[in-house]
């Protein structure tokens, strides 16, 4: 236990490094220096450049001239409202298809789950999404085309999550803003959900396969345990473990996405925000961006590698 | 009374490369508290054989048997559900590889007491009081602490015991026990073979021993199985079986090893078969030893019948009783 | 006894892919693109470039405004769609020629090379390539493309580099799993040098393992290059990219919705037919997996 | 007249915790010794987890051991001022043979490259020796084009068995070499070691659980006991008179299993 | 926040008029930026100016001024100050006395003074004050009473009442930077921002929307909305998308083709000639530009028209002059360019380049009113020099670093435009012609020639309209014979305007102003269509 905790400290260390590295370079490109530096030499510069991230000040941004750190907390919770959604979308979608292809083995169902799962899958979601509000914003008018809630409503941004801070003005509008906050939603979210979701279902499916022709599945069938029950407390706990490993490689699959799906919808968070700069050339904020999603992406998946430890006895309690 | 009673039990496999008969027209029977052996090489079939009896083969298997009677039901007209629930409440197996039969994900606890739950429920405290029981009955003294723990936690050993309390919960009348310590140390090996006998003994439960080992069978079983290509060439009492094989098979198996104790010269050649065991999806016609056999001539090209010879079946044009006169 | 994987030779692994459907569908879409790709300046019924400036937004002939001329119709220069689609196919699958290959080589001597590392520098290695991996992989293409600037060439440099870790990582990880096959002991026992392991021993058996992984980064590479076009940051008008075709007919997309739904449409089958392509040879490959 | 090969206190650890605060060390062999002539056989037997696969692996040279000595014809081949070429003279036989041969070349590729290394032949004297090797084993010199998963278990074993003669050692250790196959195919591969060691005065290293077979099979025999060297000695003496209390457990266990009454 | 809690759910939607924006504010003080999105956000709605112009055109009228004298020698300008005028209340100030004298000395003064207080607060750099070279240009700002200011000029300069009408020229509260001193939060002053304007600034959530509210003690007395809300959408295709699906009810910078399909689906297009050029541009230092034949020729090959009717969809006119129509000032004796493959070929052959030579064309990469699409342009152009055998290469690059290089003078040619800031001809000649915009400024074509140069420069002191007209009469001349740049169009502002929204109104400097700007609720049946040319849809 002692030693994956000192590996996942070097690995984060490491990563650090790199990243701080990256973003360190990624600010030098910028014309007018984002932070007052003492050295002219690059490496000492470097140290000083950690020395202004820990103390919080992350550059100020050259065009809107605010600061690249508060900036990004103020894009920020809505694009994490989009990612949880779309997440929670996919999960639960991708769970429930992957389980039933996999009771349905070789039927049509599972047939053409898997053939939609691979459609999913390959589907490029910057032509996707404009597919989505071609046909459902602009042709059917059913979903609004852009924004994360309908500007009648007047919503203080208190947590800047709109789900809640609409729940907060529950006096004001009741739940229309909340329902409107979530229809809203939607669209970006089924966009985003769509790759991940096809992953999921193909992963659950495989692994419940393979775990179900476990031996310790068989024991299970020996005692006459039911079908569901044997699903979903032996084998869905085990058939789990391979898809939460590559949960990591989800986060970014979802990150690369999101930076799309937010560009596609106007959705006023990181992703769009990142794009703006890098096409303003805002290296401060292009720097600060990168640093803050990467340092979100690296701590998703030391939480990953200990959940997968705590779900896994083997891992969590070594013989 | 007879516990279990099979005839031309069948059991296909459908594969990419055609279908493979795994078992071939098998037929046991089982008194209740008799002890039985089945042996053969690796892939002759007994396996399956045993996960048909117990009702536990893939979707990819079709079974097909002319009889199947357990404890005086017909197995054969009831619906599927009635069937799993009438073995499963009869029949218990337990595996070679006790490590990877138990769940690694769930506790010890927890699986001991599902098994209790499904079979005979009761409050927690009751079925927890029985979890302990069934644990001392199987050996664990320290029953409370393995309680909470995980399969990977416990050695081969322990595991075997776990799997055998979990059999125990159900209450079988008959336990098929296949290669149980195959993967276990010598030493572990005679504590489980003992502990089965034991609980043989103690609950009247049948036991149906599957094994590659001659001498755990003349040890402990009443009668033997000899299988070879999916089909039992050979059966009979255990004592006269190996004492006098009339197959050739079971007497290439009994020779071709060299027992610990047996004075042999050194450099001895030792009795061999010829060629190698047939796979399944390339038999060859007629008698499937056939190819191999020394004794074998132009009427072993036809297939060979199961005959009883002197209390003993045998499934060969040419069994070797005329040696013994 | 361990049994051995069906496909140990090539023709195994034929037989398996040529019975799985949706792997020869996907098989005959990919081929119809190659011709196309390879054919397309040819069959083309225009330049790319040449503009109709009287001729614009015409949609396709399946509609009754379509004009013959333009079997897929214009888009707001006039430009033939069709003939824009082609050479789009060519240069797509060019530049995603270019970057699985620049990828795969580097990737794969940077992953045959750490196996002559020692432990502390190949763990050090694969945490960066790890840290790599686990980078979202636009988040770092726009990170180097913000550094060099946009443009085909840096976004092509961007998907390389997004690119390498993953044949590292699998060269890497295959190799050190087939170095602890008895049969690479054996080798080493029959006196065959390090090199020799690896060219002659390992080499054949980790094919399979790349050549699965080279398929998807197919993939992973043609949407990833189409993405930063869509964005902006990769290949710019009037190129003929078909991930540029699609952001430039956005502005379109209500009323001359098949400027945007052609090259999407080109882009996903494309990547549908290499995904079953891959999904075909990876269960070919190994049918342990997935069957 | 020196012995043809001697080990002198071989004794071998492994760092097993990947912590690196914490370095622990298990010691899997702690002083082996034998000696062994032309024609003999040693068979080395213990329980699982003994250290007798690691020992196979020291004498064949794909491992260093900790300290001690390998005298080959009277030179410490450990010493690195002889460059010894074990593979020429001790040879390893696996325990699964289907596992040592790789599955995507054929059998001649595998069976060349011994010979590529170890000998200036070219291809066509290698073919032949391939094939004469490959009839001394009792297969047919064709069935080198073919891949080995279109082989049995006991074939495979045989091809393996080639592959150590290629270089015609002196010693040949086998780990276990039958404990893979069917019952009815072991008789087989161990009347073909017999044969071969007839033939060409071959000395084995012969590693089995099988008490039974090692009886039968060879001269001395070493008993480990969790890597130490519980005992030593001609065959008959050990299994009749052990010394040590694991043998006599060994033996007790390996005498099959007894009914309690 | 109590003040919403008067809006009732019926008139909640007649009540909020959301205007999609093509872009973020980069500050809400337009004195700190040159961006006409923040010009938009800010200028002619937070706050006012002295004088303004009258609604969509560009005749000056009072407006913070109520009057105003300009003594003989034109060096003197005295403004007598609006005595009704109430600054915004917010969270953090309310006011305690109307504007006076005080308030313009302070706006005036931060940008002119870098000993003022304010001077230095976010960043310190006024960038169109310095542009425009107003600290040279005023020398003194005097209070004469509480309510009446004197600006005293060093030279006579015809344009300054023009020039006071440009956001820039926007008076923000002394007594709330006063005010924010004492909360040592005086960078308070442009990120929350109080005016004296017809809006309050309510919120501003960066780069998703800008909130306003209806000022209620406004000194104008035209109607308003209660709730303004900038919905910001950068992406042209999206706030199409938004428009159309009526999450908007005005749309800035439409593309052209945007018009077209508004038109045909019965919306609103407000549209007017706008006061913009958008040109070609030939480095006149770079051979073979130096050579006036060179250019003419290159400016007859291109086919402008087929640019109006690809890029423009029609919606703007051919350029003769840099100067727009609509200018008193046009010359329209000036011969028009034509388009001739022949001509220009001969002309090529003339200065002795009749075997081609190759050049890069540079694109700016945004999209503006005046030039929508200057990739698609470039690529119009290119296929046009494909026939004189000019190989043209199409460069571009991110908007800061594109503008950088095309001050260094890397290009050869670059197609770009101007949008005046005010209705006065000067704005285009002086920072887009001078011999000193060649060094330091806007004249992207490096060209500086003497007589042009003294000539503009007489208009622009002058201060009798008809002797300048024949200044910039003779101006326009040099400058169609010597065609530093190829004059492409004059763009017609517009945008789009749901039919429920009434009374907006486009001016041809293309500011917005929602001052007087109404919702109803769309009436079948009876929307409107005007468009085209008319300076004022009127209902
Ligand atoms: N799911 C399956 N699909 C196809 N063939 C199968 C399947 N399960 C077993 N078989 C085949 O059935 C035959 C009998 O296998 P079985 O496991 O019963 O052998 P066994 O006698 O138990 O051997 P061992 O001693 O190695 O356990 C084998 O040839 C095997 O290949
Ligand atoms: N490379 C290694 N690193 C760490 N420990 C090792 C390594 N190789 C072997 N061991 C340990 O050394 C001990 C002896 O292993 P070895 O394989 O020699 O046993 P064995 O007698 O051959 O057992 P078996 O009969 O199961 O083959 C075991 O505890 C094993 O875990
Ligand atoms: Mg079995
Ligand atoms: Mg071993």
């Amino acid at each position: 236990m002692i030693a994956s905790i000192l590996k996942q400290l070097g690995t984060l260390l490491i990563s650090l490094l790199g990243l701080t590295v990256l973003t360190f370079i990624l600010s030098q490109q910028s014309d007018t220096p984002i932070h007052p530096y003492q050295s002219d030499s690059a490496f000492i510069q470097y140290f000083e450049y950690i020395q202004f991230l820990i103390n919080g000040d992350w550059g100020i941004s050259s065009i809107h001239k605010r600061s690249v750190l508060k900036d990004f907390l103020q894009h920020f919770p809505a694009t994490i409202e989009l990612i949880v959604f779309a997440m929670i979308l996919a999960v639960t979608t991708g769970l429930a298809l992957g389980i039933l292809a996999s009771t349905r083995r070789g039927g049509w169902l599972d047939n053409t789950l898997m053939t939609t799962s691979l459609v999913g899958y390959s589907m490029p979601i910057f032509w996707w999404g404009m597919l989505l509000v071609l046909l459902f914003s602009l042709t059917l008018g059913w979903t609004p085309v852009a924004g994360r809630i309908s500007f009648e409503y007047d919503i203080q941004p208190f947590t800047r999550f709109m789900l809640i801070d609409t729940l907060l003005h529950h006096n004001k509008y009741g739940f229309d803003a909340f329902l409107n906050a979530l229809h809203h939603l939607i669209l970006p979210a089924v966009t985003l959900s769509t790759i991940p979701m096809a992953i999921i279902a193909r992963m659950t499916r495989s692994s419940l396969l393979a775990v179900l022709k476990s031996e310790y599945i068989r024991t299970a069938r020996s005692k006459g345990i039911s079908k569901q029950r044997i699903i979903w407390v032996h084998a869905l706990r085990n058939a789990l473990q391979p898809i939460l490993t590559i949960s990591g490689v989800q986060i970014s699959i979802i990150m690369s996405g999101v930076i799309i799906t937010e560009y596609i919808f106007a959705w006023p968070g990181i992703g769009k925000w990142l794009l703006e700069a890098v096409s303003r050339r805002d290296f401060a904020s292009i720097q600060g961006g990168v640093l803050a999603l990467s340092i979100i992406v690296i701590a998703f998946n030391l939480v990953l590698d200990f959940l997968s430890i705590y779900l896994n006895p083997r891992l969590r309690r070594p013989s | 009374m007879g516990l279990l009673q099979v005839e031309n039990l069948s059991v296909d496999f459908q594969t990419d490369n055609g279908i493979i008969p795994a078992v071939d027209r098998a037929k046991i029977s089982i008194n209740a508290g008799q002890v039985q052996g089945v042996i053969g090489e690796s892939g002759s079939g007994k396996s399956v054989m045993a996960l048909a009896i117990a009702g536990l083969l893939s979707p990819a298997a079709t079974m097909r048997a002319d009889l199947f009677n357990l404890d005086g039901h017909d197995l054969t007209r009831m619906s599927a559900g009635e069937r799993q629930k009438l073995i499963s409440n009869n029949i218990s197996i337990i595996f070679q590889e006790p490590t990877s039969s138990l769940n690694p994900s769930l506790t010890i606890g927890y699986q001991l007491d599902e098994t209790i739950r499904f079979h005979s429920g009761g409050t927690r405290k009751q079925r927890y009081d029985k979890a302990q029981e069934l644990l001392l009955q199987v050996g664990i003294i320290d029953g409370k602490r393995r309680y909470k723990e995980y399969p990977h936690q416990l050695s081969g050993g322990l595991n075997q015991r776990v799997m055998i309390a979990m059999a125990l919960a159900c209450e079988p009348k008959l336990l098929i026990a296949d290669e149980p310590t195959t993967a276990l140390d010598v030493t572990v090996q005679s504590q489980i073979l003992d502990l089965l006998l034991k609980l043989n003994e103690e609950h009247n439960m049948a036991l149906m021993l599957i094994t590659h080992d001659f001498s755990i069978l003349s040890e402990t079983t009443d009668k033997v199985y000899v299988m070879y290509g999916g089909q039992i060439v050979e059966s009979g009492r255990t004592y006269k079986l190996l004492s006098q094989p009339y197959h050739p098979y079971t007497k290439a198996l009994l020779n071709s090893v060299p027992h610990y104790g047996m004075h042999y010269r050194k450099g001895r050649r030792l009795f061999n078969l010829k060629g190698s065991t047939p796979s399944l999806d390339h038999l060859p016609v007629g008698c499937y030893l056939g190819p191999r056999c020394p004794y074998a001539n132009r009427k072993c090209v036809q297939t060979p019948e199961l005959r009883t010879l002197k209390g003993r079946k045998v499934r060969c044009h040419f069994p070797l009783i005329e040696d013994d006169s | 006894m361990i049994k051995l994987p069906v496909s140990a030779n090539n023709r195994a692994a034929w037989t398996i892919f040529r019975q799985n459907k949706g792997a020869m569908i996907g098989a005959v879409i990919l081929i119809i693109i190659l011709i196309l790709a390879i054919i397309g300046p040819w069959i083309s019924p225009y330049d790319p470039a040449r503009q109709f400036t009287n001729k614009i937004l015409i949609p396709p002939i399946w509609s009754p405004a379509g004009d013959f001329n333009f079997f897929l119709g214009t888009d707001d220069l006039g430009r033939d769609i069709l003939s824009r689609l082609l050479h789009g196919a060519r240069l797509s699958l060019q530049l995603t020629f270019t970057v699985v290959l620049i990828a795969a080589l580097s990737g794969i001597l940077i992953g045959a090379g750490a196996a002559f590392l020692n432990q502390t520098l190949r763990s050090l290695l694969m945490r960066i390539m790890d840290l790599l991996l686990s980078f979202p992989s636009l988040l770092l293409a726009i990170a180097i493309v913000a550094i060099i600037g946009p443009g085909l060439p840096n976004a092509i440099y961007a998907v390389v580099i997004v690119l390498i870790p993953q044949f590292v990582r699998i060269t890497q990880s295959s190799i050190s799993d087939e170095l602890n096959n008895d049969y690479v002991m054996a080798a080493r026992l029959d006196g065959a040098s390090s090199l020799r392991l690896l060219s002659h021993h390992v080499w054949p058996n980790i094919t399979p393992a790349l050549t699965v992984q080279l398929t998807f980064s197919f993939s992973t590479a043609l949407l990833d290059i189409a993405a930063l076009g869509f964005l902006g940051l990769g290949a710019q008008p009037p190129m003929a990219e078909w991930g540029t075709m699609l952001s430039e007919s956005r502005a379109f997309i209500q009323f001359a919705p098949w400027t945007m739904t052609l090259p999407g449409l080109a882009i996903f089958l494309t990547v549908l037919s290499i995904n079953l392509v891959g999904d075909g040879i990876r269960d070919a490959l190994d049918p342990r997996l997935n069957r | 007249m020196p012995n043809l090969f001697t080990a002198k206190n071989l004794t071998k650890s492994y760092r097993v915790s990947n912590n690196p605060l914490k370095k622990s060390q298990l010691e899997v062999l702690h002083g082996v010794s034998f000696s062994l002539n032309p024609g003999q056989t040693l068979a080395v037997v213990g329980e699982s987890g003994s250290g007798k696969s690691t020992l196979a692996r020291i004498l064949v040279g794909a491992e260093t051991p900790d300290s001690g000595q390998l005298f080959f014809e009277g030179k410490n081949i450990l010493s690195k001022k002889h460059k010894f070429e074990w593979f020429k003279n001790i040879r390893l036989i696996f325990q699964d043979a289907s596992a040592s041969l790789n599955p995507r070349i054929t059998i001649h590729q595998s069976l060349e490259e011994p010979l590529k290394n170890g000998t200036d032949y070219n291809a066509t004297q290698r073919s032949d020796r391939i094939a004469e090797v490959l009839e001394m084993v009792g297969l047919r010199p064709e069935y080198a084009k073919r891949y080995p998963h279109t082989f049995s278990g006991g074939q495979r074993q045989r091809i393996g068995i080639a592959r150590a003669l290629l270089l015609r050692p002196k010693v040949i250790v086998a780990d276990e070499p039958v404990s893979s196959l069917d019952v009815s195919v072991q008789a087989q591969i161990i009347n073909l070691l017999l044969d071969l060691q007839d033939r060409l005065d071959l000395a084995y290293v012969f590693i089995s659980h099988d008490l039974g077979l090692v009886q039968h099979f060879s001269d001395k025999v070493l008993v480990l006991n969790n890597g130490t060297q519980e005992e030593y000695g001609p065959v008959s003496d050990v299994f009749s008179q052990p010394k040590s209390k694991y043998t006599l457990e060994l033996l007790d266990a390996s005498a099959g299993y007894k009914k309690p009454e | 926040s109590p003040e919403d809690s008067d809006l009732s759910e019926q008139d909640r939607t007649q009540d909020l008029l959301v205007y999609c924006s093509e872009g973020s504010p980069d500050s809400f003080n337009p004195q700190l930026v040159t961006s006409g999105t923040s010009y938009d956000a800010t200028a002619n709605i937070l706050y006012n100016q002295l004088v303004t112009y009258k609604p969509g055109t560009t005749e000056i009228i009072p407006s913070l001024a109520s009057s105003w004298e300009i003594s003989e020698d034109g060096l003197r300008y005295t403004f007598n100050l609006r005595q009704d005028v109430s600054f915004h209340t917010s969270q953090v100030f309310s006011p305690s006395r109307n504007l006076n004298a005080d308030d313009v000395l302070f706006s005036f003064n931060r940008q002119r003074l870098s000993s003022h207080p304010y001077h230095g607060i976010s960043g310190g750099r006024y960038p169109y004050f310095t542009a425009q070279s107003m600290d040279q240009l005023i020398k003194d700002i005097r209070k004469v009473g509480e309510h009446k200011v004197e600006f005293v000029l060093t030279r006579p300069e015809s344009p300054f009442l023009s020039i006071l009408a440009t956001p820039f020229a926007s008076i923000l509260s002394a007594e709330y930077a006063g005010q924010l001193n004492r909360l040592r939060h005086p960078e308070w002053i442009d990120s929350k921002p109080v005016g004296t304007g017809p809006f309050r600034f309510e919120r501003y959530e960066p780069d998703a929307y800008i909130r306003f509210k209806r000022f209620e003690d406004y000194f104008g007395d035209k109607e308003r909305v209660k709730n303004l809300v900038y919905a910001i959408t950068p992406d042209a295709a999206m706030r199409f998308a938004r428009f159309s699906a009526g999450e908007c009810d005005v749309m800035s910078y439409p593309l052209p083709v945007h018009l077209r399909v508004a038109q045909k689906n019965d919306l609103q297009v407000v549209q007017t000639p706008g006061l913009n050029i958008a040109y070609w541009a030939f480095n006149t230092e770079k051979p073979p530009f130096h050579d006036a034949k060179v250019r003419q020729a290159l400016a007859m090959a291109v086919d402008r028209e087929s640019i109006l009717q690809t890029v423009y969809d029609r919606q703007a006119s051919l350029a003769t002059n840099p100067i727009p129509p609509s200018s008193w000032a046009y010359n329209n004796n000036v011969k028009k360019i034509t388009h001739s493959k022949r001509r220009a070929l001969e002309l090529l052959k003339e200065a002795g380049y009749e075997n081609g030579f190759s050049i890069d064309i540079w694109a700016m990469p945004i999209q503006r009113a005046y030039n929508p699409n200057a990739r698609k342009m470039a690529e119009i152009i290119q296929q046009d020099l494909a026939d004189i055998n000019v190989d043209a290469r199409i460069v571009t690059y991110e908007w800061g670093t594109f503008l950088s290089r095309v001050s260094r003078g890397l290009h050869h040619s670059v197609l770009l435009g101007w949008n005046a800031d005010n209705a006065d001809p000067n704005n285009f000649f002086s920072p887009l012609l001078s011999c000193a915009s060649a060094v330091n400024g806007n004249n992207y074509a490096n060209w500086c020639d003497n007589r042009f140069d003294e000539l503009i420069l007489k208009g622009r002191t002058s201060s009798e309209q008809s002797e300048r007209k024949v200044y910039y009469d003779q101006a326009q001349e040099i400058f169609k014979q010597q065609t530093p740049w190829l004059t492409i169009a004059h763009a017609n502002n517009s945008v789009l305007v749901q039919p429920r929204v009434k009374g907006f109104v486009i001016s041809p400097i293309g500011n917005i102003n929602f001052e007087g700007v109404t919702v109803g609720q769309p009436e079948a049946g009876q929307s409107q269509n005007k468009s085209q040319a008319s300076h004022e849809v009127t209902h």
